[in-house]
């Protein structure tokens, strides 16, 4: 593949490249003066020019909330920027399904849940139940699929547990909590569990959360990562498709992108 | 003004239904008693330390009177007798209690008994008083520095660590909150015993524990002095501990709690016979204290659509009305949930979240009512964000609103920032100032959309109703008819902490609270 | 709905007193004629050219025949002479004109006139022709690509630089701009000439020229078919050029101006007299090229304050639709400037706001109405006045507005960059959306805070109306009673540009407008 | 005077020093999985940790507007953070006028004006008309005072020749227009005809606006600014002490401060 070539790209705030950015942040002193000079100091030393130090709101005795604009001399180039992403769904709901009989055979054995403490089980309901998410059909509504959805603060243990015994092809974790970073703390304990109950690297393990992203997931340790926005049929089209390459019957290097017609 | 939408007949039906509806569980709440009531019971007693590893002395206790299959005589009364085997204190009875074999918790002659019983009863009546004068420390400073008109300002704080927390509830009140709510760390409600002294590591919250609950009043009372308006505190009683926690919270002094077994069931999967038995005695102990109760109906629609569940939260308020109503509540005690949470991409909303508002202003005139924000459709572009609660700031104060939490601009990302708040209290104020009084200014068309769609949202609120008093409300509860989730009578956490009550049984706390 | 509040009675009696102020000012406007007129017609025989360092032809034409004394026979008639000293073109008109030596310029044989007078007027004819298909192939795209619903959302673009500005535009288009306003650099209203070419230098504003009409126009052309709806351009028709201003926006199919001459004598301190005429003429072109025209009353709050001064906004609206209809204009085209701007820590503010919003639809029942958000009171806490921005978004989907300016969270601070635009659109479309029909949902009551505030308001307008018909509008503004601001008759700029009509004046244009 | 000893602050979100600062800016790219990891680049780039992109909306086709939270690893010694303030008013309005009648022993004359192409009339009068601003009185009220105001858009030739002529003892200049800094420019060209004239360094020569503070008048050359919130008895206030210090009758070096009883 050929590089593509520099694409420099700086902040638009009233013109191109005039880098404006607009930034807020409250220091622990009360308002004054000294207070917003050093907002204005503080800002410079993150390296912005041209600051405005442009609203200090007393926001409490001792604190005060700054809004600032200022310019970044920062630059950019875009046509660097790689982002490793899932594949984008292919296939319409009756396709798939039909995709999936001749070429799977049998039926997809998912186990989702929501573990850890978490209880924000609309996530992984979006995904797994028969209504779906936005439209778009759970995965229980497919007949390719058949999936299980364990709920909310399910043990990553259990999860695993009653997935091997169904024998599942993948595994689904939510996690919507992520108070210092209690996600990546569950997610990298169920992969300890899960290399310790000897499917990491056979079962898909899928992650998914409001501030999860493939690359995130990939870090922790899992196959992939589903970010806000997802419909269950990204889910679906990315299940079988990982399901036939590690069957060998995709290349591994098959990548699918666009919308199904 | 909400017009009248509904006839006064219709809404007296909603009651009597949601009457019928209550009464088998009321005879259930009679006949037993669970191991959170009675670790209350202890803890009333003055039993409030922890053993090794922070096991709360009233759990030991109550764990071992369990084992020993004799709970169900009510800890009052083995409380007593630990009085009577020498004990000087209450932390002795607990030893000499724990410490007795099995075979030594025979009953006594009837004489005995009925002295031992009225020996607790004294005592019982005695902590009550103490725990009153407390609360009237309380209610004085609460007279002295008024708290500012209603809707109050309700913002939370949840750093996890009391000691941040008590930083931003300063700061949160300095920026002009009424009330501030200490988010428990999450899963809390799974506990079953309460921590014990204060904590510093929870997250998504800190703990609820006495100690914390102390630590924050005691900051919230100096604030109140300082600005001269009185801020209230509140904090969660649902999940396995509920009554225990009323109890904490009672004794502490604080001003309101979120207090909801229905909650619990749906979003805990907590038993619901547990925790509607301990619902009763958390009540009864908030009827008490003057504490005002938060229900949890506006957590349905964070599970089910707002639009299409809209009834499922009326059916339920009228339910958890008559469950507060029975256990001694006042209308003034009574922050029944709702919320401003229709998908702001839909047309219409400000004229279905009014219609709504009003519906529930309409259906409980003299509760304060609890108003949550936008949550479940909030975006993470914090601009948008502020603007969507701006509105529900409004829709506050057009149905007066009694408690109105404030919508956080960063409510779809993190628990909020010190910034947050103060942002939301100063829109929140701008808008009361402005709106104050839109009420009086506007009559409701009675043919109008808002109106059409308040009686049709009523009309399938009492089907609901109907079919929970035809069917019971565990059937209810069985088919998903609440916040979309479904749960059985025996499942969920908790169950096995319910027991029978012996014919004998004691609690003197509950004979006075119930006589009041 | 905006209750009646007044009687239609006393309504009609406002405009009945608005016909009388402005009777006397129509006298002067008959009896006189301006440079910017004379200019304007040149420019409508297609001399839009500049000569040397930028000079507009039309200019050094209009100076040259003023310096000779002679502009007062009309502009018309010397290009008429021009073109029978045998020029080809227009720019040769020009050049023979302004060669011509002053003792040349005497009458000529009366057949000779009429012949001359008759040839022009036809070639006026035509140029008003050709203009309308212009504007014919303006209204077909409108009509290809509707507009989406009123309010139909204005915002502004002001880098200074037109291609910025174009960029700018497009992606407010993209975000869901209905209305955009290229604002002008700050100070062009003083130039007594129009800049020529495209222009990328100006503060606060971008230079209105024909030629950066164009540009916009096109662009937004592209974008309102790529976009599959209508997007509208405006920019200022206020100042020494008015007229001209209004004819270069006519040719190149713009749909809206800033047109209002006491904007200019008030906060521009531009000679009344002078702007008056001016704004007759600009007018009438407005009237026939279907162009929306938008009053300044919003600016009198600016330096007054909107609670104490909101009467002279109203009475100023009664005036200016007088002087708007007298020149042609149709209710449609008549955006009555009013604007959301009661100091926010006021109480009551969104009752007043709505009040003074309901009062003007009531007296405007008709007219599209120019709705301005809160600027003065703005904060640089971006937050608070995104907040403060909906609530006039909220009140102007109540009140019915035509065209809403969208209110800017950084209004305090700059011209809006592209995000800022971005925020507020989002923001609106959320409450258009939400609140639409609630004006049908409720009745004011008539004894209400907004009743009687409204009654209150009018009342005082029609005070000052009285006042203005008894003593003239003259001494009205020599006494400060709009926007607080005191002008004299023979003050400010531009009075030597007025001069008193010939006898045989010649203005083909202001005829055929006249007649149509 | 003792040097204040170290006093270390960081922007306060969730916890003492967490550095959470929040950041707003627009990049001329359409919105896309790849223009999000280069809102979180360009983050990085800007110096931030624990960068995330918490919003990336679609302001137009072809940019994107981010929203991001980040931390901070700057700080800031409070202690060192020193202000130019203007003196702070001390004397009520009887007061002031009684001492300027004892001390200065005749009236005060200023002049103002919005000069160059502003019209920004509201600031200029808020110090000057009668009226004042936010319940304090203009200086024109002050019998200490002779003011004219010479209203907007008037240009510094024409300010400073009319202050000549009446011997004005300070030239407050307002200035409200701030895009591409045309204020600084039209200042800086006020204290050239100001130095033209001979009257710099002789007329106490003040200047205001939004955007202005004291440090930025002394820069441009102005003996004081005055900012946003200014209200006239601050002025009057420090054109008295002023006046006095030229005239010797006050020690160079006096400071006042707090509020009238
Ligand atoms: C609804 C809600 C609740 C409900 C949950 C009901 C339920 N059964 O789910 C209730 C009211 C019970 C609740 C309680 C609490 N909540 Co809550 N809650 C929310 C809220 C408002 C909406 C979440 C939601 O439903 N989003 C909609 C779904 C569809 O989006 P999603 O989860 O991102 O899922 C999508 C994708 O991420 C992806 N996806 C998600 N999971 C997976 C998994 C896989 C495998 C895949 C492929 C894809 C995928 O697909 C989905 C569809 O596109 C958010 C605020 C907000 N607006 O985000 C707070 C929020 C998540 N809650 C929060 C907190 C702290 C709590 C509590 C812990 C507070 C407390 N201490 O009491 C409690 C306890 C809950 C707990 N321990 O987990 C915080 C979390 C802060 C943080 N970042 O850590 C938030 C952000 C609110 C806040 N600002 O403070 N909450
Ligand atoms: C009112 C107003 C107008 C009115 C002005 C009427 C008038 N006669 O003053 C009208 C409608 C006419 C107007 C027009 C324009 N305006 Co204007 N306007 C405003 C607005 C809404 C409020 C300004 C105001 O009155 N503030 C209140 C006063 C009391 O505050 P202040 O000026 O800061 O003054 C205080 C202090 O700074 C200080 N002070 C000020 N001067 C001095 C001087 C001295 C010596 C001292 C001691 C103290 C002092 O004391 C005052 C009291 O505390 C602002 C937006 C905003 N909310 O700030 C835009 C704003 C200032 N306008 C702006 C623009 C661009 C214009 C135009 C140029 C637009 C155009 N191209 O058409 C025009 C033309 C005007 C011009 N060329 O100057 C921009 C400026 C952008 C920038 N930063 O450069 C703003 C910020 C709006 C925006 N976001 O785009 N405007
Ligand atoms: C009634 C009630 N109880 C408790 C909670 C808190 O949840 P938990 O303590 O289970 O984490 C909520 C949350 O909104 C609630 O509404
Ligand atoms: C009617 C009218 N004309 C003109 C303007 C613009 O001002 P100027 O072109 O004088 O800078 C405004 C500003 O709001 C206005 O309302």
């Amino acid at each position: 593949m050929v590089k593509p070539s520099k694409q420099i790209i700086r902040p638009y705030g009233d013109r191109r490249d005039d880098g404006v950015v607009q930034i807020s942040f409250t220091l622990p002193v009360p308002l004054s003066e000294k207070a917003k000079e050093a907002a204005a100091v503080f800002t410079k030393k993150m390296g912005f020019s041209d600051v405005k130090v442009a609203a200090a709101e007393r926001a409490a005795d001792n604190y005060t909330f700054f809004i600032v604009y200022a310019r970044s001399g920062m630059y950019l180039d875009y046509a660097e920027i790689d982002v490793p992403e899932v594949i984008v769904k292919k296939m319409s709901f009756d396709d798939l399904n039909a995709f999936i009989k001749e070429k799977v055979g049998r039926r997809i054995v998912v186990f989702g849940a929501c573990t850890g403490t978490d209880t924000h089980t609309v996530g992984i309901d979006a995904i797994l139940n028969m209504k779906g998410y936005a439209g778009d059909y759970g995965l229980e509504r497919y007949p390719g699929f058949e999936a299980f959805n364990l709920g909310s603060q399910v043990p990553n243990e259990d999860l695993i547990k009653k997935a091997l015994a169904k024998n599942a092809d993948a595994i689904l974790v939510s996690q919507v909590v992520t108070q210092r970073d209690v996600h990546k703390d569950n997610s990298r304990h169920f992969i300890d569990a899960a290399k310790a109950a000897g499917i990491h690297g056979k079962v898909q393990l899928l992650l998914g959360g409001p501030r999860v992203d493939h690359k995130l997931a990939l870090e922790l340790g899992f196959d992939a990562g589903f970010g806000p926005g997802t419909k269950p049929s990204d889910v679906a089209n990315y299940i079988v498709h990982a399901l036939l390459k590690k069957e060998g019957k995709e290349p591994k290097d098959a990548h699918y992108q666009g919308e199904p017609a | 003004m909400p017009g009248p939408f509904i006839d006064d007949a219709q809404i007296a039906h909603a009651r009597t239904l949601a009457e019928e509806i209550v009464n088998p569980i009321f005879d259930l709440i009679r006949r037993n008693t669970t191991v959170s009531i009675e670790r209350t019971v202890l803890r009333f007693f003055g039993i409030s330390g922890a053993g090794a590893r922070g096991v709360p002395l009233a759990n030991l206790m109550v764990d071992k009177l369990k084992a020993a299959g004799v709970l169900n005589r009510g800890a009052a009364y083995w409380y007593g007798r630990a009085l009577h085997l020498g004990a000087k204190s209450p932390l002795e009875a607990v030893e000499r209690l724990t410490a007795l074999p099995t075979d030594k918790l025979g009953p006594l002659s009837p004489e005995v008994e009925q002295n031992l019983r009225a020996e607790v009863r004294a005592e019982a009546r005695s902590a009550l008083e103490d725990m009153k004068s407390r609360l009237a420390a309380r209610d004085a400073l609460r007279q002295q520095f008024p708290m500012s008109p209603a809707p109050h300002k309700y913002v939370i704080v949840a750093t996890g660590n009391i000691y941040d927390d008590v930083d931003q509830a300063r700061a949160a009140a300095q920026a002009g909150a009424d009330v501030i709510a200490v988010i428990r760390s999450t899963a809390q409600s799974l506990l079953d015993y309460v921590p014990h002294g204060a904590t510093t590591e929870g997250y998504g919250g800190t703990y609820a524990t006495q100690e914390n609950f102390r630590i924050m009043r005691e900051a919230l009372d100096e604030e109140s002095i300082k600005l001269k308006r009185y801020i209230q505190l509140t904090n969660y009683s649902s999940g396995l501990c509920m009554s225990e926690i009323a109890f904490c919270a009672a004794y502490e002094k604080l001003d309101m709690l979120l207090n909801d077994a229905m909650y619990g069931i749906l979003f805990r999967d907590i038993n619901m016979r547990r925790t509607f038995i301990d619902q009763y005695f958390s009540r009864r102990i908030c009827a008490l204290a003057g504490i005002i109760i938060n229900t949890g109906e506006d957590n349905y629609i964070t599970t089910a659509d707002a639009y299409d569940a809209a009834h499922t939260v009326i059916a339920s308020q009228f339910i958890n009305e008559c469950f507060a109503k029975r256990a001694g509540l006042k209308d003034w005690q009574l922050g029944i949930g709702h919320s401003y949470e229709i998908d702001p991409y839909r047309d219409d909303t400000l004229l279905l979240e009014l219609s709504q508002a009003m519906l529930v202003r309409r259906c409980f005139p003299d509760a304060p009512l609890k108003y949550m924000p936008p949550t479940k459709h909030k975006e993470t572009d914090i601009f948008f964000s502020h603007a969507y609660d701006v509105m529900a700031d409004l829709v506050a104060i057009w149905t007066k609103q009694g408690i109105q939490l404030l919508g956080m601009m960063t409510e779809a990302m993190h628990t909020p920032l010190l910034a947050d708040r103060f942002v939301a209290l100063k829109s929140a104020n701008y808008i009361h100032r402005a709106a104050r009084g839109i009420d009086e200014e506007f009559t409701v068309r009675e043919d109008g959309k808002i109106a059409n769609r308040a009686r049709d949202v009523f009309g399938q609120a009492m089907k609901l109703l109907q079919e929970c008093r035809d069917e019971g409300m565990v059937a209810a509860i069985g088919k998903g008819h609440f916040g979309d989730v479904k749960r059985e009578e025996t499942g969920g956490k908790g169950l096995d902490g319910v027991m029978e009550k012996a014919p004998d049984y004691f609690n003197p706390f509950l004979e006075i609270l119930e006589a009041t």
